[in-house]
């Protein structure tokens, strides 16, 4: 069928990453916990799908593995852990944000823009997948972006995985992955910090009664 | 055996002396008699090996370079080289360690089981030991670490009695005000390190011509900053009236003698030998630089009445008479007179070791009174010329000589000083040649104030009746101690009748910075006068006043023979006003004596004063009265305190960086990223 | 050789001769304009005659440097006569010291005397020897500046060469830069030798006095000796004024002509510099002790003044 | 071979501690490894002194003079660490700020955090390298939240979520270097990020990518080295770990984050000219440096103040780097030396001040400590002096040796900037210290020295703080001298 025919696969890399970005903005713009949590997993799931397609058009053997991690790990694992600690954590599962909602959103705009103006020189028309890095960069930033926006430990934690997720994008679409072995130490970094966050977590939440870092003023000067 | 040999073999007996002292007195850390007989003769013997190593390479005209330590590291090498200039100090420092060694044996005994001697002279031994390498350190860096090692040593030192705040913060005033001097003398060094590309004080001889103007004189106004901290010029003095009395009296003794020299042998050095010619601006600040410190000096000296902060403030004025010396030398070197820049410099260089000999002096006759009376307030003193004659003595003399009052080497070298900057008059046509009078004309000022200032010293604390019970009960210092005094009674004395014998040991260091020894031409009647380069300019002759003085002597004994013998002679009151009998309340006190000047130097001073009294019957019978005046510390006031509180509130102002909100942090990230990503992009 | 001896022994005893009979010749000149008869003109040997015979009294409270310091100031002062010209330019001991010696052992002599004052723990003694030391201090560097004026243009601190200079160079005579430093000299003169309106040498009235207040304590032969000194630091310090300011009739080698000439000229000028002293005492009354500095610094910018004459006029 | 022990042995102790029980036995493989450690280290170090390189497994583990010197610092400041460690805890246990259960957590994660710091020096292939450094943090989190209390909670919190931003930063900047690599050594070989070929290769690398990759890479390991201003863990932390752990963090860690930098910078700076990377190391050093100064001089905690003198050190490699001649080089290399003796003896003293007035703050603790502790407090003074860059103490040669470099390449105000910091540090310094270590102790603390646990390898590092300044062994020297070869940036 369309076997070697290039222009879908690129059409299906630019959907998915666009729709990444979709994501990317609704976790920026919702305040329930379990549903950013949901999003992160869809948007690993895009991610997924994208690394899958990406191996299939340039047969790219290792990208398959990554493509496999990532939806083992980021789709189905961290979700349920993140799930986990929510419920240990007696604490109500709103997401509490020193911007309110148009303004995060207006300024995750501006940051893609500026996804845009880094990758530029980059984009090569003629060599497939480039045109992602601008998402993948502007997913980084707002991935930033949201780390410092939010007040909940957890949601900082997923700030931070779909900064990931954007490093992961443009590894993929830069040079269809990084060495495999190089891969596999980033899964497995990502799944340690995961787990720590998991116990710095619970332990927060039994020593401080909230998870509010804004509270973490002990130290300062 | 060569001369040089020799030098090089006493003078490796010399340091290694000190540094057996040092490991002797940490041997016996827990044995203090021992630690202290040990540290403080191995002192004395290093000492006298310093002596004649610097002599015979005086004498002799030995300069050898030798090597310290084996191993080099990047742009170090440790070897140092025993010029004349070196020598000179040497010899300074080295006077000065034999006469103090001795009187400390004494004097620390006061220390037994209170504080620990061992550590004492420990330091001490290190602290000689670093001066004694700054010296003739011959490579900046190696210069920059032995002179650094001095300054904390000496930290430790004062910081000894560390019990009481003032002491603390004296310390520490010192210790910071140094390490900024040395600050400036790092960036002074390396604006030559860039011409040469070493730090070898060789390689940066004359280096100064090879700067373009600006870095030269940056660089001179480094080295001014830098040594003059050490030196403590006005204004950078406050830490020195604060850092000498509070040290143990043998140490502030060693400070205010060498230790603030280590500041005028930096500037010779780096002037002298590193600078080449140089602009008549230079020597012009430093003249003036001098004057204000030799005046302001001795007018903060006139309204105090700690005997030991007393001294200290005339350690800045001495410090000023030299740098007159050594500026006159500048500007003439720069008018192309190099037969008068020897004469200056030889003045500034001969009231050096001068002051370090009386100004040694009297700080251990101040240290022998805080010993038997336990107090440095010269208000509390006074009758101490019974209870301790041979210290009162040596006080007196030191106080003449520092006053510059003939006989004595005080005034042989500021009468050199004088001839300098008269026969400067004639170097130039300019105007600014009245620089050279209005600076004569203020030396004899601070001259006069001087001896003002010493006679409230000696006369409020060693005459009439003491002013309390510890003055009454004060006892003669113990035989070391006044042995040591007496070597530097000795020093002064020699020095003052005997510069003929003195003076040709200057030639080959104005030989080596200036291409003329001068001393044949200073030196005149066959060795009994001293003449301004000649008879006509002027001369005189101590030894011949002296002489006179004993040959008309006769005279009133003869009269007294004559007529008053057989008339009756009697002890009586001295005249009360009809009371009683006189009390110690009735004496005149410190603060009265000096109450003229501070009225007449108002402006100066700020004088603050209250008195509280209570009254009787009306307001003419006082039952009570308490009366109190303070002189407002000018630099102080003005320049460090609003500095220092300024620093303080900015950094207490940037403190809410770290104001422990997390999001703050990455947001601090965030904006650098997008910042420089921009910056990228229009780069 | 045995010419320069007799100079020394002659100087010693004109010196010791005529100090006293100034002091004397100014109190009775200041009688005179007072419409008093005063005292007579040997008066003052007198005195010191009397003294010299009197017994002394000495406190009980005062060290050995109190029956020193006579001893010194004297023998000082009788040694400063020997270094400063009177009757010719050849000074006995001109190489001894020059100016500068002069004033430093003045100042010696000064340093010890404030000392014995203090040493008999009398509030007087101290309030003297406080205010003497001040008003030197002050008068010193116009002392000095004034003094340089002919050192610079004798190009020497010699007082025989600056005379023999002022001799060879008779246009220097009246300058401004002349009379702005004579001017100058004069007015630490009066400083100097206690004079009005600096100080009463005549009152012992304790709150005004200065330089007898430092001396209250002394008695007989000491208090000889210590007048005698004042006396003699009076005559230096006036025959300087003469001899360098007005070398007129001073002889400049050492004849029997030029010595008689000179001697003459001496007495006359000494004389007439002790009418003009005796006629500002006794137009003028004391300043209060804290307008002294005033004065003092007048006479000081005078003889800056001097010194930059040449870049002025 | 050494290297694949110096790998395994940590792990080996760590698996080990996790399974022992007992306080003792844990203490004694701990000492036992971190010896053999060291002793591996100097194998290696002397074996690269001879012949510049080794590399095993096919090139998968490679030193060079520049790692070997790494790896012997951070070897050595573990023994230290293990040595103190031990009385430091024994310490804590009898003071019950820690359950015993605590112990096995910090002798089972240090050796993990040891293994990662080798394997920085170690990896050849530069995204290994990323994963290890990630890994120093993933390993130290536990360490900074050890006492479990809320202060030492919310500094672990900040650090790990500072540090795995930052570190994803560097990622980015990985990444784009292994794109700018990709056209020269093709996608998909493992040799893409290989140092030993990227080298060679350096010149051909994409310029506009290295660009974008540096920024990415100095933003991302200066956040790990504690760079102004992605600094702000670095306070917190240093002031809640265990001190034994805080040390390694201070002196070796922040090594391993700039050798990283150094690696980078030696590519960028190949490929770009040395401007470039050289003015960004500059800003920021000199920002470092600065940033420090008011804090030093305001401080009120002596552990805080000890993180921000090592801030303040950073900000001074970095400006060595940046200046990019072989002497400052040299100079920045010693310094790393220096700064890898020097500070452990800093926090080891603070510690013991801590431990025994039972607080780290000055007002707290009053003073005195001289005549409470003399052997801690006379340490105390002279290695505050020594880190505030005094002679005769090393750090003031490396300062100087910097300072010259900066003069010659006509960085005139850079160089007074640095001047000046370095004084006005010294002066916060020496007052800090100085009312902590003079005057009278207050009432109720009894005079007594620590163990000779701690005592032993403080005088141990005392000695090489005041030695090393005046002779550096020849061999050490040596290897100091072909590493600065290596990141003399100029090709």
């Amino acid at each position: 069928m369309f076997y070697d025919d290039i222009e879908l696969g690129t059409r299906l890399i630019t959907l998915m990453a666009a729709a990444m970005l979709v994501v990317q903005f609704l976790m920026v713009g919702q305040r329930l916990l379990p549903t950013a949590i949901r999003l992160f997993s869809l948007q690993s799931l895009f991610l997924a799908c994208l690394a899958g397609t990406v191996a299939y058009v340039n047969q790219a053997r290792h990208v398959y593995i990554a493509a496999a991690l990532t939806l083992l790990l980021k789709v189905i694992v961290m979700p349920l852990f993140l799930n986990r600690i929510l419920e240990r954590a007696t604490e109500k599962a709103e997401v509490e944000s020193h911007l309110n909602t148009p303004a995060s959103i207006l300024i995750c705009g501006g940051l893609t823009l500026v996804g845009y103006m880094v990758a530029h020189p980059f984009i090569k028309p003629h060599e497939r997948g480039h045109s992602t890095l601008a998402v993948a960069t502007a997913l980084f930033l707002m991935g930033f972006f949201l780390m410092m926006n939010r007040r909940k430990a957890i949601s900082q934690v997923l700030g931070l995985l779909t900064a990931e997720n954007g490093l992961f994008l443009a590894a993929i679409s830069l040079t269809y992955g990084m060495p495999l072995i190089v891969e596999l130490g980033i899964f497995f970094d990502v799944l340690i910090a995961v787990m720590i966050f998991g116990i710095l977590v619970y332990r927060i939440s039994e020593i401080f009664d909230s998870m509010d870092t804004n509270k973490f003023r002990r130290l300062r000067g | 055996m060569n001369s040089e040999a020799i030098v090089v073999f006493s003078f490796r007996v010399c340091l290694s002396a000190y540094l057996a002292g040092f490991a002797s007195s940490i041997v016996f850390v827990r044995r203090e008699r021992v630690a202290n007989f040990f540290g403080f003769s191995c002192a004395g013997i290093g000492g006298l090996a310093g002596c004649a190593a610097s002599l015979c390479a005086l004498a002799y005209g030995a300069t050898p370079t030798l090597a310290v330590w084996p191993f080099k590291m990047p742009l170090f090498t440790f070897t140092i080289h025993l010029d004349a200039l070196a020598c000179f100090f040497i010899l300074v420092i080295s006077l000065l360690t034999i006469a103090i060694s001795i009187y400390s044996q004494g004097y620390v005994t006061q220390y037994y089981g209170i504080k620990n001697v061992s550590v004492l002279a420990a330091f001490f031994n290190l602290l000689v030991f670093c001066n004694t390498l700054v010296f003739c350190a011959d490579n900046a860096a190696f210069f920059l670490i032995t002179w650094e090692m001095m300054a904390l040593v000496a930290y430790l030192l004062v910081s000894f009695e560390h019990e009481e705040s003032r002491t603390r913060q004296a310390g520490f005033l010192f210790f910071a005000m140094s390490h900024i001097g040395t600050g400036c003398l790092i960036l002074g060094f390396l604006l030559l390190f860039r011409a040469t590309g070493n730090f070898d004080f060789l390689a940066f001889h004359f280096i100064g011509a090879s700067l373009s103007p600006m870095e030269r004189n940056a660089a001179f106004l480094l080295f001014l900053i830098g040594f003059g901290v050490k030196a403590g010029i006005i204004p950078l003095h406050i830490w020195l009236p604060e850092a000498h009395p509070v040290a143990p009296s043998n140490v502030s003794a060693l400070m205010s003698g060498v230790l603030i020299k280590s500041g005028v042998y930096g500037l010779v050095r780096v002037l002298w030998d590193f600078m080449g010619t140089p602009p008549v601006w230079w020597g012009i600040t430093i003249l003036l630089v001098g004057s204000v410190s030799a005046l302001l000096g001795v007018l903060y000296a006139l309204v105090e009445h700690n005997l030991k902060r007393l001294l200290a403030f005339h350690s800045i004025e001495n410090i000023g008479i030299i740098l007159m010396g050594l500026g006159a030398s500048l500007m003439f070197s720069s008018f192309h007179h190099p037969v008068l820049a020897a004469l200056a410099l030889m003045a500034g260089l001969y009231h050096t070791i001068n002051h370090a000999c009386f100004k040694a002096l009297l700080f251990l006759g101040a240290g022998a009174v805080l010993r038997a009376t336990k107090t440095k307030s010269m208000e509390e003193l006074g009758g101490l010329i019974k209870k301790m004659p041979w210290t009162a003595f040596f006080f007196l003399l030191g106080s003449v000589a520092i006053s510059g009052l003939p006989p004595l080497n005080g005034f042989v070298s500021e009468w050199l000083t004088y001839q300098a900057l008269l026969q400067g008059f004639s170097t130039t046509e300019r105007l600014v040649r009245l620089i050279f009078p209005i600076a004569g004309a203020l030396l004899a000022l601070t001259g006069a104030l001087a001896a003002a200032c010493f006679v409230k010293a000696v006369g409020i604390s060693f005459l009439a009746m003491p002013r309390s019970p510890e003055a009454e009960s004060a006892e003669e210092a113990p035989s070391s101690m006044l042995l040591g005094m007496l070597v530097l009674a000795l020093a002064c004395v020699m020095l003052g009748l005997f510069p003929s014998t003195f003076l040709p040991l200057l030639d080959p260091i104005c030989q080596g910075l200036l291409g003329q020894a001068i001393s044949a031409r200073v030196i005149g009647g066959n060795g009994w006068m001293l003449t301004a380069l000649g008879l006509e300019q002027g001369s005189i002759s101590t030894l011949g006043m002296v002489s006179l003085f004993l040959a008309l002597l006769p005279l009133p004994w003869v009269s007294w023979l004559l007529f008053s013998r057989k008339a009756p002679h009697s002890i009586g009151e001295t005249w009360d006003c009809g009371l009683d009998r006189l009390t110690p309340q009735m004496e005149y006190t410190a603060t009265a004596y000096s109450k003229p000047l501070r009225m007449i130097f108002r402006a100066l001073y700020r004088p603050r004063r209250q008195v509280e009294a209570d009254f009787e019957v009306s307001r003419y019978f006082t039952k009570s009265i308490r009366f109190e005046t303070h002189i407002e510390p000018t630099f102080e006031k003005l320049i460090y305190e609003p500095l220092h509180r300024a620093i303080l509130r900015v950094s207490q102002r940037l403190r809410w960086i770290q104001a422990g909100s997390l999001n703050t942090y990455l947001l601090y990230i965030f904006i650098t990223l997008l910042l420089l990503l921009l910056w990228e992009k229009i780069r | 050789m045995k010419l320069w001896l007799a100079q020394v022994v002659l100087q010693l005893f004109l010196a010791l001769g005529l100090s006293p009979f100034v002091s004397g010749f100014i109190r009775k000149l200041k009688a005179v304009l007072q419409n008093r008869r005063g005292p007579s003109l040997w008066q003052p040997y007198h005195d010191l005659f009397k003294w010299v015979r009197k017994g002394t009294v000495v406190s009980q409270q005062a060290s050995w440097l109190f029956r020193a310091t006579p001893y010194v100031s004297f023998l000082t002062a009788l040694m400063v006569s020997l270094m400063v010209p009177m009757v010719t330019a050849v000074v006995p001991l001109s190489y001894f010291g020059g100016v500068l010696a002069v004033v430093y052992l003045l100042a010696l002599a000064r340093f010890f005397v404030a000392l014995a004052a203090l040493d008999t723990a009398s509030a007087f003694g101290g309030m003297g020897s406080s205010r003497e030391m001040t008003v030197s201090a002050l008068a010193e560097p116009a002392m000095m500046l004034s003094i340089f004026t002919v050192a610079l243009t004798a190009g020497s601190t010699n007082l025989s060469f600056m005379v023999q200079a002022a001799l060879q160079h008779q246009e220097r005579f009246l300058s401004p830069s002349h009379i702005l430093a004579l001017a100058a000299m004069f007015i630490v003169l009066i400083a100097e030798t206690g004079r009005l309106p600096v100080d009463n040498p005549a009152t012992h009235l304790e709150l005004t006095m200065i330089h007898e207040a430092m001396i209250l304590e002394y008695s007989g032969h000491y208090l000889a000796l210590v007048e005698w000194g004042t006396a003699l630091k009076q005559l230096v310090l006036m025959s300087l004024l003469v001899n360098i300011f007005f070398p007129v009739g001073i002889g400049g080698a050492l004849t029997a002509r030029t010595v008689t000439v000179g001697l003459i000229a001496y007495v006359v000028k000494l004389l007439l510099l002790a009418c003009v002293v005796a006629l500002v005492e006794t137009s003028n009354a004391k300043l209060r002790l804290f307008r002294v500095p005033e004065l003092l610094s007048i006479g000081f910018i005078l003889a800056a003044l001097a010194l930059a004459s040449s870049f002025i006029f | 071979m050494p290297l694949i022990f110096l790998l395994l042995a940590p792990l080996a102790e760590g698996l080990i501690c996790l399974l022992l029980r007992s306080r003792l036995l844990m203490e004694r493989v701990s000492i036992a490894s971190a010896v053999i450690n060291f002793v591996l280290a100097v194998i290696v170090a002397r074996h690269v002194g001879r012949y510049q390189t080794m590399s095993v497994l096919n090139g998968f583990l490679f030193a060079d003079a520049m790692s070997a010197l790494v790896v012997l610092l951070t070897a050595f400041v573990a023994l230290m660490c293990a040595f103190y460690a031990v009385s430091y805890l024994r310490a804590d246990l009898e003071q019950a700020r820690i359950s015993s259960g605590r112990l096995k957590e910090y002798y089972t994660l240090t050796p993990l955090f040891v293994f990662a710091m080798f394997l920085v020096a170690l990896a050849n292939n530069l995204g290994v390298m990323w994963v290890a450094i990630e890994g120093t943090t993933l390993a130290s989190v536990l360490l900074i939240a050890f006492y479990n209390q809320k202060p030492s909670l919310e500094a672990a919190w900040k650090y790990i979520i500072i540090g795995s931003i930052g570190i994803s930063l560097a990622l980015f900047g990985t990444l784009l270097t292994y794109y700018s690599a990709a056209h020269v050594v093709g996608i998909e070989s493992i040799e893409g990020l290989n140092w030993s070929r990227l080298i060679l290769e350096a010149q051909k690398l994409d310029p506009k990518a290295m660009r974008l990759a540096f920024i990415f890479i100095l933003l991302g390991y200066g956040t790990k080295a504690g760079v102004a201003p992605m600094h702000t863990w670095k306070p917190d932390s240093y002031s809640e770990a265990p001190v034994p752990s805080a040390a390694i963090l201070a002196a070796a860690v922040s090594n391993c984050a700039l050798y990283g930098i150094m690696r980078f910078n030696v590519l960028t700076s190949r490929c770009l000219g040395p401007d470039f990377s050289g003015s960004l190391l500059l800003y920021f050093g000199i920002g470092s440096m600065l940033l420090a100064v008011p804090f030093i001089l305001v401080q009120r905690s002596i552990r805080r103040l000890l993180a921000y003198s090592s801030i303040d050190h950073t900000g001074i490699m970095l400006v060595g780097l940046g200046i990019g001649s072989s002497l400052s080089s040299l100079g920045t290399l010693l310094h790393m030396v220096y700064h890898a003796i020097s500070k452990p003896l800093l926090f080891f003293c603070a510690g013991n001040v801590q431990q025994k007035f039972q607080s780290a703050h000055f007002r707290r603790i009053g003073g005195g400590v001289i005549n409470v502790m003399p052997v801690t407090g006379t340490l105390f003074l002279a290695v505050a002096l020594a880190v505030t860059g005094t002679p005769p103490f090393c750090l003031f040669q490396s300062e100087l040796t910097i300072l010259s470099a900066c003069f010659q390449n006509h960085n005139l105000w850079v160089g007074s900037i640095f001047v000046g910091c370095v004084v006005t540090i010294f002066a916060g310094f020496l007052y800090h210290i100085g009312q902590l270590n003079l005057g009278s102790p207050p009432r109720g603390v009894a005079p007594s020295e620590s163990d000779w646990w701690r005592l032993g390898p403080m005088l141990l590092l005392a000695a090489l703080v005041l030695l090393l300044g005046f002779w550096l062994p020849s061999p050490l020297y040596r290897l100091i001298q072909q590493a600065g070869q290596i990141i003399g940036s100029a090709p």
